[in-house]
């Protein structure tokens, strides 16, 4: 067995949890729920860093950095707007 | 190996918190802790990753992240909760322009077909999302035109352009050496997320941002493959399913379906004439929750078909769970509606409706164009608009209630019958009627278990 | 356009034709309304509400009469008084023209245009000015009430410290207009009901109620283009009657209803069905007035048969006056407005209309009604 | 042990004290029960309907009480009839206690322990024999109906093509058993209720009924340990007043419950709130027998001032007299098997038990019961 | 390479293919096909392995699956349906035997500490399944008495067992080579299964064979770190976490804690005499669900507090919800319920409850023993036992509804207060009862978003 | 990254998705889905197929025989139990 076979079975099985646990949400999560997810889908931050952080050719560093930088706008402001919303939102609720 | 051991288990742990915050962001109850959680998930994820690298070359990766996290974290502050939707976009833009940056750093000569393959898709999804995200963001604040962009041939430039992507990516994977293949394919990309996002309406925004969200979720996993890290893969993968699920639910809850969404724009360039008689468009009682859940104004439309299916009772209920969702229900009805007169106020008053939500005929008509779901529960003669479209017609000239001004309008009844008057009713076949059949009992049943489960 | 108003001088006639309410809707049209005094009285509505909607009042009901474009009225009028109308005028009333023969030839004579209420189509569009259902409604209402006030046991069922209450059992016969109404009435105070008609139609607007429906087969029956039963024959009343038997010697209540349009009711309770009832139940025949369902049924009277109380009071919607004015008065304006030329602010005869070639019985002359025609020359 | 049950002589009373089912369940204890000939006639019970279930008639009324253990009726007896009895028979039917001192002197003379139904105390286990909430549950469901068999209107809405008519309004005041019946029943008609009471603990009630409880600070109100209502002071009374008139004014139907345990009923409604109500509104005065909650009723009789009807009909269960029959015979039943010896097969009058002490009134030539012992002797 | 490739794929559609069955046989109406879909996945994992192996050494394997699959089927076809869960609990046995036979066979010289320990699991509760498992299915047949054994020191004899199994699994991962701790660990797993489950009734079998079912999943999932498996660890452990929750779902609606089901037997020697004066015992609306949805025979006895509420509606939606899903639902009504007579008759006619549900508290009484859940809603003094068990209390003698007769006791009410007679009511104290606390009108509408769900 | 890491995430992602999976099942399925989750575990059979096939040790290879009769054992019957049980539940339903 290779790691392409685990990958596989790995990319599988995240997709079927993905699939089973958005289910049904209120309308109002709607954009929440997206914004959330964005912030999670800058986790390429986390590539970024291994390539910026390897060395390994100089075009490579630069762009890594480049990378981080704009994940990290993507995490940090996602994180952030998503949960000035839902603070918003629970403030109309009650 | 020790370090590598700790490295595992932090994205294990990272992945399961990405996991649990999902989960949790989708009931309002927690979604605020579960965004928190996710944020752990991440904070996890990079101190790991930073552990990993050791400190080598920190001025780069911490030069980065700084830069980033402090745009971030003022735009984030700063914006107005009007305008929250571009931001996202915006940062969804970001998320895929880093994908595209990582798959692009992680090309290395040696690199086999299978990870070339993974980089590719890595900078052509990355690509798309980054551009089309921008479009959207540009239509969303009104920077560039709200309105679809449209022009004779888009078509056949579409296609070459999806072409020529696809032959760049093939010639990329064969011959990695050359640069050129690699700037076309991103130049490409960039050019086709464009494309794709123009044509659209800026009121659809929404939907394609979260379907670029999704695409950006891919493009993460793409990148993971590209550099073999299983967070990545995991959490780009479950970003890529849930966000697809949420654009099909964003869709139902607007009566659309994806491809109308995504291709109205194409269409009516090419067929702008083609205005059919209409067709009916049954809809099952899942779709139907989808876009009642989303309604703030709902106005309920009893007929003689209530009475026969006695369905009073769950008609009250579904009223309540809808006002439990935020929503206005009025019940319109009209004078004859029944086959006795007052027939449906006996029964609503059985089931307990208050009489201060029965609108009368010439209440409830002004109101309409302002009701969300038209719901018409075994009427049929008392909402033809025959009786004002068609002058040949028997009840020409009689009031109706126009259910037709609603957004969208739902009719349950058993079948395509006539009612009463029996004659055809016109409503039945409008571009925005949906029909739901069945008795009006279990179909309303139905929607009721859907709203409360 | 001059609509006049006379007072409904029937004894016991508490309605009036039209509200104040209708008079300022008829005003607005460009109608010139005049009330005779008193008109409202019965039903609560005292001649200064009337003026104040914009009508005069007129006290003296030839002069009114004499005078009129067009009469509202709810009851049919005496021939003298149609001798009162001026030739060309519109006469608008219940007329019964199926036995008033000597009436409907004053009219023609007279040469006044006579719209007979009992005649409105029964479609979707003309229920609006449709009083027979309007006041058939009510009538079914007040049926229940009247029968519920006298039985000797209480509708709903009662689960009390001292014992329980059965839910009384009504059976109601027919099940049109009135009959509908009275089984909705009787489920809401709680009873059992069951009811029959011969239209098979019926059956699911009965279960559409709640109440059960009887099954009897009588064979053919079916009803006419306008809704209205036809007559069974002698067998299927016999059946019919048989059928019925158990259930009304069952029931607490029994209200009937069933008419035949133009035609006498059939007895379906006879004297040995009443016999049969437990002493104390109620009956309800509202058919009474034209006949009666009910053997031992005396109009406009409550009798008591061996302890069952038969209650044959006709004009039931009169006892609820004030909304049964309100009803016809509006019925009246529907009728007036459909036709209405606003410019000109008068009232136009549209015989092209879908409504109107139906309910006009004379017009400048002549009997123009076609069942109505052959009726009365046949007779002749 | 003999029960009597003496037919009730008080002319329009339809009522019996015991119904054939309940003579069934007095034999099976072992009673040996004798009915008064014709005794449930007024209620739809022949006298063979009785002996069926072992009963046996007897047709001398004096020798039917003078060989009673026992005697069961429903209205308090003359004091001639009382001489009838022997001493150390047991008396059970209403008795009014607080005003027939007479009646009471008669009873201890004779040396007969006398029952009063009006003294049953109202705790949980002794609902079952609580006549005053049996029958004031059947006369708020009788009041309701003679209200809405009156008033010129229908109760419900109706959205019509003859258009809508509005719900009538109904408002009660007292939402005691009768009350509470009452908003029961308007409601199960369709009609828009709001009451009153002065008891703070109501209010949820009425709400659980469907209906709106009008807030009134009137301070200070409270209830007896019986669940009775405290007697309001003049400023109160007024106050109340005051608070009710628009509503009174604003209603299609009003129906007064208010009573005060021992006391003379407040007047509530008073002539100038008559006068402000439209004409054809219905007013059920339901205290009018004990002096009266609306100011003008007339016991017994149904007067018509300046439009407006008011119904002062006692003993409104009566109407449904089967019914308050089998209510009141279960009370009975259940009153005489509660301190029944089955060994012995007789009733025994046992003082420790906690019902009996708080409705025996006199007992072995004496008044036994504390208050009304007071009264009495206070009143010498 | 290219074999490799196709195994992967292979184990990747079989794992898809058990994951869609789980899902499949979690509702009734796709069922069949569930199990269908995750047998063709089974095929698929074995034609896969199988390929894998190449031809070698066939026969054993062959003989294998030729023996097995055979006893397999003729012992699947000729059981009688009401023995089909002992034929589970016995299956499963054989699934654990495996699991301890593959954990034994993987053990080579070579291994390392964390194959090792993977290997010990294996071996551990592939053993405590199988004896456990042969215990309940002789318990369940009657083979072995149903009841449950209790012996003094059973606990002591429990706690050395326990002991002697990690001792001497952490000695044989220590000392790989010397076959006796493995022995120990073998035979000691198998002592302790047999343990662990003679302790517990038979009614509590099925319980028990699902966790064991659990077990046998995680097994196979230690088996699969063992021998490096993918498929055997999704499948295992897909296996273990549902068989949990099932466990869990199955406890809930017997209206047991698992703790409760597994430990009851130890504790009730220890301890015989503890008969406390009982204390309330709160549950939520989802552990009633489960609870409810396993009911086949309702009782619901409305009061005062469901008029307060203004229940009735929901509550006839509940009736139905509960008759739908196959219960048999009456309604018993006490003479004084409410505050007025006949309080509860008006209310439920409302809500159009037919009158043959509606017993009299004669009628109701009799019957009680055969109801699995009584649900008591705004109701208290007309149920309260005291009149039948305490004299001196006011309502004493008085005839009440008993509740206490049922299986379990749903109340629903608001506070601990006291009803309209001010007296203490012990059946909220009592051992089969729940208090479902909060206006029952909320209470039941959440009840009702469950069962809808 | 290694195996062990590899496996561990699928482990994760496994339970999580079997967690997700089994929600609410109506009582009337509880043996039915124990039984077809009991022929699902029966994968123990792939590995015993891996052992016995392996020849690397002769008692390796009969424990793997062994292994696979009896795993064999519980995937036929299991499947065939569980089949017969829903078959019985349908009958009963319609
Ligand atoms: N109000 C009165 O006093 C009165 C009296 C007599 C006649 N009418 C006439 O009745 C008509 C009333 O109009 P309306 O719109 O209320 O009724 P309608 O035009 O008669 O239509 C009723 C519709 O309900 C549907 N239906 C019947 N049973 C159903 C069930 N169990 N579940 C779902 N749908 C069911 C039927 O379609 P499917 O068969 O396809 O299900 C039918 O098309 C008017 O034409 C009026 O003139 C009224
Ligand atoms: N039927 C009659 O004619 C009549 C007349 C007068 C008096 N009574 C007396 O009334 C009593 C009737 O017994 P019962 O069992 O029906 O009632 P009860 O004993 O008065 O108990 C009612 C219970 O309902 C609960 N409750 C109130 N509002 C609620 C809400 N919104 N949601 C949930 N629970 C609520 C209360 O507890 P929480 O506060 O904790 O929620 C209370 O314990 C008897 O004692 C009877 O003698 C009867
Ligand atoms: N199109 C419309 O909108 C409209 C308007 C008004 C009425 N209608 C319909 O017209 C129909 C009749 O109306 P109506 O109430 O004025 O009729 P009606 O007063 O003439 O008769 C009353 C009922 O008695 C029934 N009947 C006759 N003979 C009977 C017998 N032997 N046994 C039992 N029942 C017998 C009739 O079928 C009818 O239902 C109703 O169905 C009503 O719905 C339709
Ligand atoms: N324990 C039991 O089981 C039991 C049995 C029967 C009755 N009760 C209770 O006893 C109470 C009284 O019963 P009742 O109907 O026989 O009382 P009632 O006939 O003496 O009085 C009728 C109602 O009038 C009200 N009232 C008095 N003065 C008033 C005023 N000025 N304005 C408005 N309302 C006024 C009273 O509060 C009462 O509710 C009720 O609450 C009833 O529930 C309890």
């Amino acid at each position: 067995m290779n790691g392409a076979e685990y990958l596989l079975f790995i990319l599988m099985l995240s997709v079927f949890l993905g699939f089973e646990l958005i289910n049904k949400v209120p309308a109002t999560l709607h954009t929440p729920l997206m914004s959330g997810a964005n912030a999670i889908s800058g986790i390429t931050v986390v590539g970024a860093i291994a390539l910026a952080g390897t060395g390994d050719a100089d075009l490579a560093q630069w762009l890594g950095a480049g990378a981080v930088a704009l994940a990290s706008v993507n995490v940090v402001g996602g994180y952030m707007v998503t949960d000035r919303m839902l603070g918003f939102f629970k403030k109309k609720e009650s | 190996m020790d370090l590598s051991i700790i490295t595992s288990l932090g994205y294990v742990v990272a992945s399961g918190l990405f996991i649990f915050g999902l989960k949790m962001l989708g009931s309002p109850a927690t979604a605020r802790k579960g965004n928190m959680v996710s944020a752990v998930g991440m904070l996890v994820a990079i101190v790991v990753a930073l552990l990993d690298q050791g400190i080598v070359e920190y001025q780069f990766i911490l030069g980065g992240m700084i830069v980033g996290g402090a745009v971030g974290a003022i735009a984030a502050r700063a914006v107005a909760m009007t305008s929250m939707p571009e931001m996202v976009a915006l940062f969804n833009g970001l998320g895929g322009a880093a994908s595209l940056l990582v798959g692009w750093a992680a090309l290395s000569p040696d690199a086999n077909t299978f990870t070339l393959i993974t980089i590719v898709l890595s900078i052509l999804i990355g690509g798309v999302t980054l551009t089309g995200s921008l479009i959207a963001y540009g239509k969303l604040s009104e920077t560039l035109g709200s309105g679809a962009v449209m022009f004779k041939g888009q078509q056949l430039v579409n296609s070459l352009i999806i072409l020529g992507v696809f032959g760049s990516a093939i010639m990329f994977c064969l011959e990695p050496t050359d640069p050129t293949w690699l700037y076309v394919v991103i130049g490409l990309s960039l050019v086709f997320g464009v494309m794709a996002v123009i044509p659209i309406g800026g009121a659809d925004m929404p939907v394609v941002i979260s379907l670029l969200n999704s695409y950006s979720g891919l493009a993460a996993c793409a990148a993971g493959f590209a550099i073999n890290n299983n967070v990545l893969i995991v959490a780009g993968s479950l970003v890529g399913a849930s966000g697809i699920i949420l654009t099909q639910i964003m869709c139902k809850a607007m009566n659309r379906s994806l491809s109308n969404v995504l291709f109205s724009g194409f269409a009516s360039v090419s067929n702008e004439t083609t205005e059919i008689e209409g067709e009916i468009k049954p809809i099952n009682a899942e779709d139907a929750y989808y876009i009642l859940e989303a309604a703030t104004n709902v106005a309920i439309i009893p007929g003689y078909g209530m009475a026969v299916a006695q369905a009073q009772h769950v008609v009250k209920e579904l009223a309540n769970l809808l006002e439990a969702n935020g929503a206005e229900v009025n019940f319109g009805i009209h004078p004859v509606a029944g086959r006795m007169p007052g027939h449906m106020n006996v029964l609503l008053a059985e089931a307990d409706v208050p009489y201060d939500q029965l609108l009368e005929m010439d209440e409830i008509n002004p109101r309409m164009e302002s009701v969300d779901v038209a719901i018409v529960i075994g009427a049929n003669d008392v909402v033809n608009p025959a009786a004002r479209e068609v002058e040949s017609s028997p009840i020409y000239g009689m009031p109706v209630i126009n259910v037709t001004d609603a957004r969208t309008v739902f009719v349950l009844k058993r079948s395509m019958a006539s009612g009463f008057a029996g004659i055809e009713n016109p409503l039945f076949y409008k571009e925005n009627t949906r029909m739901l059949f069945g008795d009006a009992k279990e179909t309303i049943s139905a929607l009721v278990r859907e709203l409360g489960g | 356009m001059r609509l006049a108003i006379p007072r409904e001088i029937h004894p016991g006639e508490n309605r009036a034709a039209v509200t104040p309410e209708t008079v300022k809707k008829l005003v607005r049209l460009g109608a010139d309304v005049v009330i005779e005094t008193g008109a409202g009285v019965g039903s609560g509505f005292a001649d200064d509400l009337y003026t104040a909607e914009g009508a005069s009042i007129e006290a003296d009901r030839s002069a009114l009469l004499g005078s009129a474009d067009m009469v509202l009225r709810l009851r049919k009028p005496d021939t003298d008084e149609v001798a009162m109308l001026k030739p060309g005028c519109i006469h608008v009333s219940y007329l019964d023209p199926f036995n008033e023969h000597a009436l409907i030839r004053a009219f023609a004579e007279q040469k006044v245009t006579a719209i007979s209420m009992e005649m409105i189509p029964r479609s979707t569009r003309s229920q609006k000015m449709d009083a027979l259902s309007s006041q058939a409604n009510l009538a079914g209402y007040v049926a229940v009430l009247l029968a519920a006030a006298r039985l000797p046991r209480i509708f709903p069922m009662m689960m009390t410290p001292a014992g329980t209450l059965k839910p009384a059992k009504v059976f109601i016969i027919g099940a049109g207009v009135a009959g509908l109404q009275a089984i909705a009435t009787a489920k809401r105070l709680g009873a059992k009901v069951t009811a029959f008609d011969t239209r098979p139609v019926v059956a699911e607007q009965v279960q559409s109620l709640g109440g059960k429906f009887l099954e009897i087969d009588l064979g053919d029956t079916g009803q006419t283009q306008d809704g209205y039963a036809r007559e069974l024959t002698p067998e299927q009343v016999e059946i019919q009657r048989q059928a019925q038997k158990d259930v009304i010697a069952d029931s607490d209540v029994v209200i009937t209803t069933a008419q035949v349009f133009g035609r006498k009711p059939p007895v379906l309770v006879t004297a040995d069905m009443v016999a049969g009832m437990a002493p104390g139940s109620v009956i309800v025949d509202m058919a009474a007035e034209t006949g009666g369902n009910v053997e031992g049924s005396v109009p406009n009277e409550v009798v008591d048969v061996n302890g069952v109380t038969i209650i044959g009071t006709g004009n039931l919607a009169n006892i609820a006056a004030r909304d049964a004015s309100t009803m016809y008065a509006s019925n009246m304006f529907n009728l007036v407005e459909d036709t209405w030329d606003k410019e000109a602010k008068r009232f136009v005869l549209d015989m092209e209309n879908d409504i109107l070639p139906g309910c006009v019985i004379t017009h400048d002359g002549a009997v123009v009604h076609p069942t109505i025609k052959e009726m009365i020359t046949g007779a002749n």
